[in-house]
């Protein structure tokens, strides 16, 4: 049973990436890897119990925390960006006609 | 029939990995299939909640000693506590975004606010 | 039996496209993300080499005999976080050089360089006419191309 | 794919893959340490790049027919070289049959540590490991030299008001950020120590402790960061876990020793080896979390200022 949910993941896993490389907006793709983090945090979980040595967990609470981070933190940046992208690109234009 | 406590144990357990897996798959399906944005989020928030609750209780009642269980209980815990955190902000940024919508997915944005309000009804 | 060495294969794959990815593409975030590729392609080649069949990880316990070698895992854990050291550098590298050039394509850079160097040869043949009123054609290409080189 | 963050991500869900496998291949200490770094960081780095340096890509490519030859004939000379290599988990590969014996039999009696990889990092091969903080430490100051920028005014009360609205903004995240800090930072205290039972160790502590400061930053700007760690006392910190590093070994060697020998630490070898573990994680970890919080400093600081140059310039139009 523990195999069949693993195989279950990987199956998930792969979803996630598909919708990773084919989403359309930014915030896709974030959730997508989002998901992904947390099905790695699964799979690490029953890869523990697949190979017998279940105590090396704190793999997976590593998994958990560093992903949320990395969401908040893609979060943050991409904010930012998203109202400054346009000002910005037309700017650098000009700058870059200057400096040539 | 006399059955002894472990075997019980492991009947509950994969039960309660099936549930995870069945979960786990239609989420799956449901982050590849559904239309847009929140709808997306709608089947990402069922398999990062219900089925990894599922699947780690799952282990739970399989797991050899304490620290196992200790452990498994923490990431349960942070899972549910961080899971729907991360994918609120994700809402709330995709909206703040849909608001102003930059030049390329103006159309776009304005599909996903209409169906924010079908997600917030899911909640 | 060749079967037995698909990890291998898997490994040359991966720092194949890492390899492409850093000498086809222009953009140097591109070319940072597959030096992370053939990096880790690298990691992949050790960890997969200390994998023993029937073993486990190498922390000791009661009643098993059979353990992965340690050795390529001290190397790869290191290794890992000097490679994120490695990569903050050369972003920080792309940081200046996207302040400086204004871009961070090579071939906008490589365009920009050249520009610079026709105007510094260009003063310089100046400055030799200038003080020198019989240069002759043959001298400016040579200051020219010496400035190019 | 011309769109950058969508490569970042990638990149992310890449990591994350690399680091799964590692587990698959018994690898536990390697695989929280991509874990930590392979996710988090390097995401988050090449996401404030991307944002400082224009997201999207020219679609120009110089010679991708002759690239792709070079490619293949490459590839195909490297898989003709695997021809001759070990099947995969053999037993009796060359890699197996020289100093690793040695390691899996003899440290528990030679260190006493149950964990062989922390055995093996932090005295077989210890010297090793202080090159590597080194370079680690060489990187960090590499970066201070490219991006760091001196701080002509002190009172950017323009970037803390936007900060304040962002993090007024996220009410639920900010609780359960709060929350989490010291859980995380508990957690990394506890994989320092625990790196002679389990998977852990300075380096994975260390990215962790950072992390838990870069999610601080995130939410609460860069300068009440800035308030909290001082960044002149965290190249303090930098410096001094290369210095206790190194001091572990001179002393050792003062001691009648060889460079690293912890044998003569203590009376008793395996007590002197346990100090010397201890002490060198230590020094481990606080230079590698000052180091990456370094690193996210000045790259989060460079991209603020250039913000603040931009909006200064748009208002002076």
């Amino acid at each position: 049973m523990i195999i069949a949910a693993t195989i279950a993941t990987l199956v998930v896993m792969v979803l996630a990436i598909i919708r990773g490389i084919v989403g359309p907006t930014l915030y896709d793709r974030i959730l997508a890897v989002n998901m992904f983090g947390t099905k790695t945090v699964l799979l690490v979980s029953l890869l523990g119990f697949v190979m017998g040595r279940p105590e090396f967990l704190d793999i997976a609470i590593v998994y958990a925390l560093i992903n949320f981070i990395s969401v908040i933190g893609v979060l943050r940046y991409s904010d930012s960006i998203e109202t400054k992208l346009t000002s910005q690109d037309s700017k650098k234009v000009e700058s870059g006609n200057k400096e040539l | 029939m006399v059955f002894d406590l472990n075997t019980i144990l492991e009947f509950i357990s994969g039960i309660f990995l099936l549930i995870g897996c069945f979960l786990c798959i239609s989420g799956g399906v449901g982050i590849l299939r559904f239309p847009d944005f929140f709808t997306r989020m709608h089947a990402v928030g069922v398999t990062d909640t219900l089925a990894a609750g599922m699947i780690l209780v799952g282990l739970m009642l399989q797991s050899p000693d304490g620290m196992v269980v200790i452990k498994l209980i923490m990431i349960l815990l942070m899972t549910l506590f961080i899971n729907p955190t991360a994918s609120h902000a994700l809402a709330k940024a995709a909206i703040n975004n849909g608001l102003q919508p930059i030049a390329d997915n103006k159309e776009k944005n304005k599909k996903e606010s209409n169906h924010q309000e079908s997600e917030s009804s899911n909640r | 039996m060749l079967m037995g060495l698909y990890n291998y294969w898997v490994v040359v794959v991966l720092m194949m496209i890492g390899f492409y990815i850093v000498i086809a593409h222009g953009n140097l975030i591109k070319k940072i993300v597959g030096l992370t590729i053939f990096q880790t392609s690298v990691f992949i080649f050790y960890i997969s080499m200390s994998k023993v069949d029937g073993g486990t990880a190498p922390i000791l316990v009661d009643g098993v005999e059979v353990y992965s070698n340690p050795l390529p895992h001290v190397l790869i854990l290191t290794a890992i976080v000097v490679g994120i050291a490695t990569t903050a550098l050369a972003l920080a590298l792309t940081v200046r050089i996207k302040e400086a050039y204004g871009s961070i394509e090579e071939s906008d850079i490589q365009n920009q360089d050249n520009l610079i160097q026709d105007a510094h040869s260009q003063d310089a043949l100046s400055k030799a006419s200038s003080t020198d009123g019989s240069a002759s054609q043959d001298d400016s290409s040579q200051v020219k191309h010496s400035g190019e080189n | 794919m011309k769109d950058l963050y969508a490569v970042a991500m990638l990149a992310g869900i890449y990591g994350l893959l690399s680091a799964a496998f590692f587990v698959a291949m018994d690898a536990v200490d390697v695989a929280i340490t991509e874990a930590s770094v392979g996710a988090g960081i390097s995401t988050l780095l090449m996401f404030v790049v991307i944002t400082m340096t224009g997201r999207s890509e020219s679609t120009v490519r110089h010679k991708p027919l002759l690239a792709l030859v070079v490619v293949f004939i490459t590839g195909g000379l490297l898989i003709y070289g695997t021809l001759d290599m070990p099947y995969f988990g053999a037993t009796d590969a060359p890699i197996h049959t020289h100093v690793a014996p040695r390691y899996i039999n003899d440290s528990m009696q030679e260190i006493g540590v149950i964990n062989i990889v922390t055995s093996v990092l932090a005295s077989y091969r210890a010297f090793d490991t202080f090159g590597e903080v080194l370079v680690i430490f060489t990187a960090g100051v590499g970066v201070l030299a490219l991006l760091s920028v001196v701080r002509r005014r002190e009172d950017d009360e323009s970037i803390d008001s936007t900060n304040e609205s962002l993090h007024e903004k996220h009410l639920i995240l900010r609780i359960v950020s709060k929350m989490l800090i010291p859980f995380i930072l508990l957690f990394a205290l506890y994989v320092q120590f625990h790196g002679d039972f389990g998977p852990g160790g300075g380096f994975q502590a260390g990215v962790i402790f950072a992390s838990a400061i870069f999610l601080y930053t995130l939410l609460f700007g860069l300068n009440s960061a800035r308030r909290v760690i001082n960044q002149s006392f965290i190249q303090l910190i930098a410096a001094l876990g290369v210095l206790l590093y190194g001091c572990v070994g001179v002393v050792s060697l003062l001691n009648g020793g060889n460079f690293f020998d912890y044998n003569m630490l203590a009376s008793d070898p395996i007590a002197g080896q346990h100090i010397g573990i201890l002490l060198i994680e230590w020094g481990i970890g606080c230079t590698v979390a000052s180091v990456m919080v370094i690193f996210f400093f000045n790259f989060a600081g460079r991209h603020e200022d250039q913000k603040n140059a931009q909006s200064e310039e748009e208002s002076k139009c």
